[in-house]
């Protein structure tokens, strides 16, 4: 059953160095708050998973914590590039970045295995690719019935997921809304979970697109308005397009980016 | 009539393709503008789809990201991610995928993973996959919208992220791909089209007041000319006032 | 785009002597008008698809329209036996019934290949049963990552599949809510959809657990006010459990169930 | 103290192997009747959850089938049916299954596909697997309910749809089967459980005023004996008034 903690709390229990943490959120409800809590707890050497690992993923590899990074479209959403992601594949700065490196129907796929406990997915993809030469991630199978070969990927199970939602009620059962993402499949095949939201409410009371997860598969809860900042939260606030068009400047140097994580996360 | 620039010759373009299109998988960006300008346009029922889980989307602005707010607010139907590429997009569903590019080469394959910048500099590092492989893979038909420039249309690709027709016309067959593959890649010069016999993308149309010279000029290969290439029609002023609304809208919008 | 018809000229369009038909409702949301007018319109030597197969389908094959089953359980729920399945499968009658049987988890995961447009599906299951020597679509595949041996499911995609939902929209478009089991699989692997429901609203309300299927990917809506009965449509009536206990006896001799079907469906 | 039947004892003791469970994958019929006597006694905290897609359902009255409104109007969450057997089930997530069962044989296996009438008659038909090879996969725990008789617990099943125990101790691992399988038989008479060397199903519980030899007469094989059998302590007001209103309530509700 989910503990209702404070961020700080939850962050040093649940995410520790080493750790395979995926931080789940397609644009919508991206965990902002827990990347910045990680940065000040400086929790390092991680893998980090996602399959748009956007601005919230430049922060922390900007920030030197991260050794490995699995995903599918590592970009700046209608902005650009990821200035800090780059400088660590193409310079090594702060440290060298590995790579496991996929598309979007292979990463959502691989959750989809690890949240069924599963081995492997099979999908029609990376047919003709050469994304599937460069990792050990994707293999072939044959149907055993009509002999197509097809695409194997493996299973994600992180150690850890992260994700931000709407609502929790006093139990620890959380409600999200609007785009959902991967983020109940993210949630599933991790070994523990933090989800951040915005508020407690009395109870539940179901949404039109509303996805339920109950407290028991829930290791804690930690209430931060505004945690998915500069992305939304469907019904709390709307996306801050302006702070995804200003992190460009602010990340192409290192030196300004090292500023802006002095100022505004430590 | 109005002034144009190139990239509004472009996006007009990429716009028209989409006549007679039921349904369209929209990558963000450039096919997004296509998308949105089709349906402010010549083809209003057309159904938006966005892999961040949107069927149906209608936004009054152009979207700055897949996942901004709008887009599902006005769709008929959000799903989770898995389900958009396992059941909409692998299972057939839909008629045109519509990509961007950083490196297209003559047969219509995609990279936009990293660039060769040559032997004393490190690759440059480009987003990566995305949807594109299975969405071309997996549509009926793709339609790609890139500027046209010689950096863009390479003899070889530095990285192969998404497969267009391999190196000829068995190679999606051999591979057992079910949709046909890239059927035009509109640029703010013209349009290329596969030859029906090599799958190699030939000129076919011109924008109007550009030369075919001007086009094999911006084109990294010795680019084969249809006998009778077209010139496109002028955007029109309802098309022009339509992609222009849109794009204010979209800058509001922020 | 789905087109608004009658039950009588969309069943006649849609479903063939010979067919794979799926009918699906978990419990919930059964199509049995639908059936009913399959069998006044005598439509034949069809394979039945459907998880449970309970009253609906034992009407169907007490009918003697139904070659082949295929299914995971197949019972009057919280009552007993299906006696027109009984009678069919035990003494031939009307017609000898042959049977494609596996567990719910193997028929859901056929669902979902059929749905993606996969050869087949793999589960944990089936381990140690004998259903998987009396089927041609269970198998094996080996995980290419870890080498452990799975289950193999082969992919369905019916003919046809039928749904009842609650609303539909001028333009075709469905929306069900409540327990929506595996219908919305069922639609999407099959070749062509019907759907029934309770009424046409001018524009759909998203609702809580509502699932919405465009009216691209459905040929025809008919509206039939109460088209599940005696299974319900939440939120317009509810289950007629005393239906269901009235069947035993009804079904129970061939004469009686005769009688049955001559008057209440022909 | 009132008078119960053998039915009665039956439910309360599964209900009572419900003690400080945490999720219940519940069966219909007897199962069921367990479950939700547990929630309305000992373990008003128990999450039940129901094949049809509903996770923590709350009935105040014992549902006929699987899908009964109810079970969704009062659940935390309803989810579609391939998520519920992928994500829920096979991913583990459930303390036990409880089952019902046809036939049952020394190690727990379990057949509800078709018995054998012997050879001049054809086999009679049973409803079939349902949920349950995938139920006894993949719980971490598996209990069974059913009343006792020489008919139910046969020596060798005609079918088996269901494995338990296999052969013996080994048989689950080698079969890479996660879960623990079935820890207890809760019958009318008694409560049989695997010996934990052999897997055998033992009789280490008899329900008040039965006797060892009227459960082995109720039974298809040599049943074994552990060596100090319990006796179930009598139902209890508040258990039989439990179980009472919610069968009658269960009843008016059709």
């Amino acid at each position: 059953m989910a503990e209702i903690r404070t961020l700080h709390d939850a962050v040093a229990d649940l995410i520790h160095d080493g750790d395979t943490l995926a931080m789940e959120g397609f644009t919508h409800l991206i965990p902002y708050a827990a990347a910045h809590e990680v940065i000040r707890q400086s929790i390092t050497d991680l893998t980090l998973v996602r399959m748009t690992p956007d601005v919230i993923y430049d922060q922390l590899i900007g920030a030197g914590l991260v050794r490995k990074l699995v995903f599918s479209w590592g970009g700046n959403p209608g902005v650009g590039s990821l200035h800090r992601f780059r400088d660590a594949v193409e310079n090594g700065w702060p440290r060298p970045l590995e790579l496991d490196e996929h598309s979007h129907a292979g990463m959502a796929n691989r959750y989809v295995a690890g949240a069924s406990r599963l081995p492997f997915a099979v999908l029609r993809g990376y047919r003709g690719s050469d994304l599937a030469t460069r990792t050990d991630t994707v293999s072939t199978v044959l149907c055993p019935f009509t002999g197509e070969e097809l695409a194997a990927v493996a299973a994600l199970n992180p150690d850890v997921t992260v994700i931000h939602a709407q609502q929790a009620d006093p139990d620890g059962n959380v409600q999200m809304w609007g785009l959902t993402g991967v983020q109940k499949e993210a949630v599933l095949a991790a070994d523990r979970v933090l989800v951040t939201v915005e508020e407690i409410v009395d109870s539940l009371v179901p949404r039109p697109g509303g996805v339920v997860l109950p407290g028991w598969v829930i290791d804690a809860v930690a209430v931060v308005p505004g945690g998915a900042h500069p992305s939304y939260a469907s019904g709390y606030s709307v996306r801050d397009n302006d702070f995804y068009q200003a992190w460009d400047p602010v990340s192409r140097d290192r030196e300004t980016f090292g500023k802006w994580l002095e100022e505004t996360v430590s | 009539m109005s002034a144009y620039t190139g990239d509004e010759l472009m996006e007009v373009n990429a716009a028209r393709a989409l006549a007679g299109a039921k349904t369209c998988f929209v990558g963000i960006g450039l096919p997004s503008t296509a998308a949105n300008l089709a349906r402010a346009t010549l083809n209003p029922g057309l159904v938006l789809i966005y892999e961040s889980g949107t069927i149906g989307s209608k936004p009054t602005r152009l979207p700055l990201s897949i996942g901004d707010g709008e887009l599902a607010e006005t769709a008929d139907a959000v799903v989770p991610v898995p389900e958009m590429f396992n059941y909409w997009l692998q299972g057939g569903r839909i008629d045109f995928g519509f990509l961007g590019a950083a490196q297209v080469d003559r047969f219509a394959n995609i990279n936009t993973t990293l660039v060769d910048r040559g032997p004393d500099r490190p690759a440059g590092r480009l987003p990566g996959a995305g949807g594109a492989p299975e969405i071309a893979a997996n549509c009926r038909q793709v339609l790609m919208v890139l500027r046209h420039s010689p950096r863009n249309f390479v003899a070889k690709l530095d990285f192969v992220t998404t497969l267009g027709h391999g190196a000829g016309p068995q190679d999606r067959k051999r591979l057992g791909m079910r949709g046909a593959g890239p059927v035009a890649v509109i640029t703010d010069l013209g349009i290329l089209r596969p030859d029906p016999d090599t799958a190699e993308l030939t000129l076919t149309d011109l924008h109007p007041g550009v030369s075919v010279e001007q086009i094999r000029q911006a084109t990294g290969w010795k680019l084969r000319t249809a006998p009778e290439p077209r010139t496109t029609a002028p955007p029109t002023e309802a098309e022009l006032t339509a992609l222009r609304t849109l794009k204010s809208a979209g800058k509001q919008g922020r």
